[in-house]
């Protein structure tokens, strides 16, 4: 029997351990994996790759990994907050990299990794200082950049709805990067809200195929 | 050069909105430009994108009803309207830039006669950068539209020759909404569409870094 | 207020004229609009180039269009049938282009071009007779085919439910093709089988939003 | 050279079918692999992928019982078991592309001892090529099994040195299943992993276009 469900965040997060590119899925504070990130953050975990769009933000476990010193890199298109953050400190004493990329560019790599797609072009920050040192290409007139699929060691994704083979649906503006995400890590580690019977999530709207995610947890234990 | 009393913020809001037919698909920037949703009478049906997969946004949530799983790109409450339609971020990009929406409105620093716009960074060093989906939005709307004032607080203008702040897309804005004018950008450069009450081209015109030609019958 | 209805199939079909391109959705016969591929046989058009995965299929509208002479490149997967067919008699007497894909190229090229990705790199078919006289590169060690982004004028597709906005969601094995060929056309007209008012279908299970569609016929009329 | 009485084709698929385990994600090419699904036991969980867009391919349908709706790659009616999901075209083939699939099992007209694969072509002229997903499949499942009679019927060995045929994918192939023997194809070229009841490797050997190493410890 497939049984993605672990039963407890320790399970759910075993083997993440330094020098790991972790994804974190979310916008804002909206679908982000808050107890999973949180947990990471009591690991003493160094040298990790985040790729997470608004990293550096003041919202969810993330600050208290940058504050710490555990994130060495950060991958994502939006590391501003509306107050000064552990993000800008560290930024500005050139203590941590920034490799920032346009949204819909971070959405389109991630999704080339999981998809299978090793690299593709886009106008999107053509002539721009986002392009320097990049591979330009001129296709149907219009100047593209050729960008890379962005892929990770582990996804932490949040979902609404699992079941045990780890079929996902998100709620409302939680989907966000969770699906991408999803396809693009080599374990991904999905906290849920609402654990349901195999069978009961109509297949025309899952999200989330089971086969993309490695293991479940069931937020508030396993209700 | 004295600030002039021209639109204030919300008559800019609403005079960009009422330049938005019924049946569009818009993304408007976070910051001023999502205030034109308020002035789009919601029998007017526009379809609100928000970079964050959402699709058919509707009017703000009455206070202590907000839904904390529904934001904006501003990372706001909002509601949804009949019709709207939610979606992952590469499909919600997919949208923008795939050409498919026919209108972004974004904030600006500065606007170039050539169209170019540069909105997303000062290039102050040691200040983390952020770009979020400007540059998508830029590069992948049908239109581009920018709302910002006229000039900087201190008489800079904004409307310039060259952009002189980091390029965030190229050749892309075709019109721009300020505090004093609507101005198309057109392959002669800027040109004025509308003063606002009270206010001479020639006033306009003394605050921008580029020629301004007058209004075309 | 916007209503994307149309009352009839002719309503539907405006505007496709000769030598348009016109992707066709569907599976084998499952997902295809044969209500509106059927009336497209009787236009007496020439020149059409067919985006369809089974272009050349012995079911539905299509094999009417090719015996018509309708049709002069298809760009498919599969024009293979079970039985030989009007495009096998025109194929073996050079009567009709054929343009052979992989099925997944063919679908990422579909979807590339609906995401403003103007072209890819893919490992698929690299070093076969299908990558003949394209661009290869090799990435992170392997031989990939770069591969251009493939739209439409037309798109005509089948869908289960939707409403005057153009959202739609499709029935089981009816989706394949008919979303990503919705975002690639200049005119996406859905043959749709039920009618929603507006706000009734559940925002999470719209597979295509409303912006990806112009013109919606519901079969059997207004029902 | 002679035709031996080795597994039947029911036998073949069944002998696969034991060789795929618990959890895994598998498509099945048409024909005569869509058969191992039969011989998987349903206790035993294996979600199974068609390129159509479903995960979660369940048992034939009962006659009369058949979904319209619910079509395999091979345009067979199927039905979905409990916790079967649908995508659309895009993203059933991300999975394939991806490297999702723990294990692709197509029909082969030639192996090559390099792993190279050609099944989907024989090259006449005249005659329309259709190559479906075999070519998605071949590059991106992380599994290439191929299923397939071990010789032509005239006798010409499948399994050979470098294919004659187009090729589908280069390098990809790791076991061959055939009538007569299970074959792995690894840096050293084929090697021997089992001989169906009452076959010699010797028999083997000489149905083969390429040299068979014996079983290894």
């Amino acid at each position: 029997m497939i049984d993605k469900f672990v039963p407890s965040i320790e399970a759910a997060l075993d083997g993440i351990g330094d020098g790991a590119t972790i994804m974190v899925g979310g916008f804002g504070a909206v679908g982000q994996p808050h107890l999973l990130v949180d947990a990471l953050g009591e690991r003493g975990l160094r040298h990790l790759t985040i790729i997470a769009n608004n990293a550096g933000g003041d919202f969810g476990g993330l600050p208290k990994l940058i504050a710490q010193g555990a994130i060495t890199k950060v991958i994502c298109s939006y590391p501003r907050a509306t107050s000064k953050t552990a993000f800008d400190t560290l930024y500005a004493e050139g203590r941590i990299d920034l490799e920032l990329v346009p949204q819909g560019t971070l959405a389109e790599r991630i999704r080339a990794a999981g998809a299978g797609v090793p690299a593709f072009f886009t106008p999107t920050a053509a002539g721009t200082e986002l392009a320097a040192g990049k591979e330009v290409r001129t296709i149907d007139g219009r100047a593209c950049v050729l960008e890379y699929a962005l892929s990770a060691d582990f996804a932490l994704i949040e979902a609404w709805e699992a079941d045990r083979w780890g079929n996902l649906t998100y709620n409302a503006a939680g989907r966000n990067f969770n699906p991408i995400m999803a396809t693009a890590a080599g374990v991904t580690i999905a906290l849920a809200h609402h654990r349901r019977d195999l069978g009961t999530l109509a297949p025309e709207t899952i999200v989330t195929p089971g086969l993309f995610v490695q293991r479940v947890f069931i937020a508030g234990g396993s209700a | 050069m004295t600030a002039l009393a021209g639109w204030s913020r919300r008559d800019m809001a609403d005079r960009v909105a009422a330049d938005i037919p019924e049946g569009w698909a818009v993304n408007l920037g976070i910051g001023l430009p999502t205030l034109i949703a308020n002035f789009v009478p919601i029998e007017r049906e526009v379809m609100f994108h928000s970079e964050n997969g959402i699709l058919g946004v509707g009017p703000l949530p009455p206070a202590g009803q907000e839904n904390p799983w529904l934001i904006n790109a501003g990372k706001q409450p909002i509601t949804l309207r009949p019709g709207a339609a939610i979606v992952g971020q590469a499909d919600s990009f997919a949208i923008i830039r795939g050409g498919h929406l026919d209108l972004c409105v974004l904030g600006g620093y500065q606007v170039g006669a050539n169209g170019d716009l540069a909105n997303w960074s000062t290039g102050r060093a040691g200040e983390a950068p952020a770009v979020g989906g400007a540059m998508d939005l830029g590069a992948g709307a049908k239109r581009v539209w920018v709302l910002m004032e006229h000039a900087a607080r201190d008489g800079t203008p904004r409307l310039v020759e060259r952009c002189t702040y980091p390029l965030t897309a190229l050749g892309t804005v075709s019109r721009v909404y300020t505090d004093i004018a609507v101005i198309d950008v057109t392959p002669d450069g800027f040109v004025l569409r509308e003063a606002a009450p009270g206010i001479s081209i020639e006033q306009i015109a003394a605050r921008m870094g580029a020629p301004l030609s007058p209004i075309r019958d």
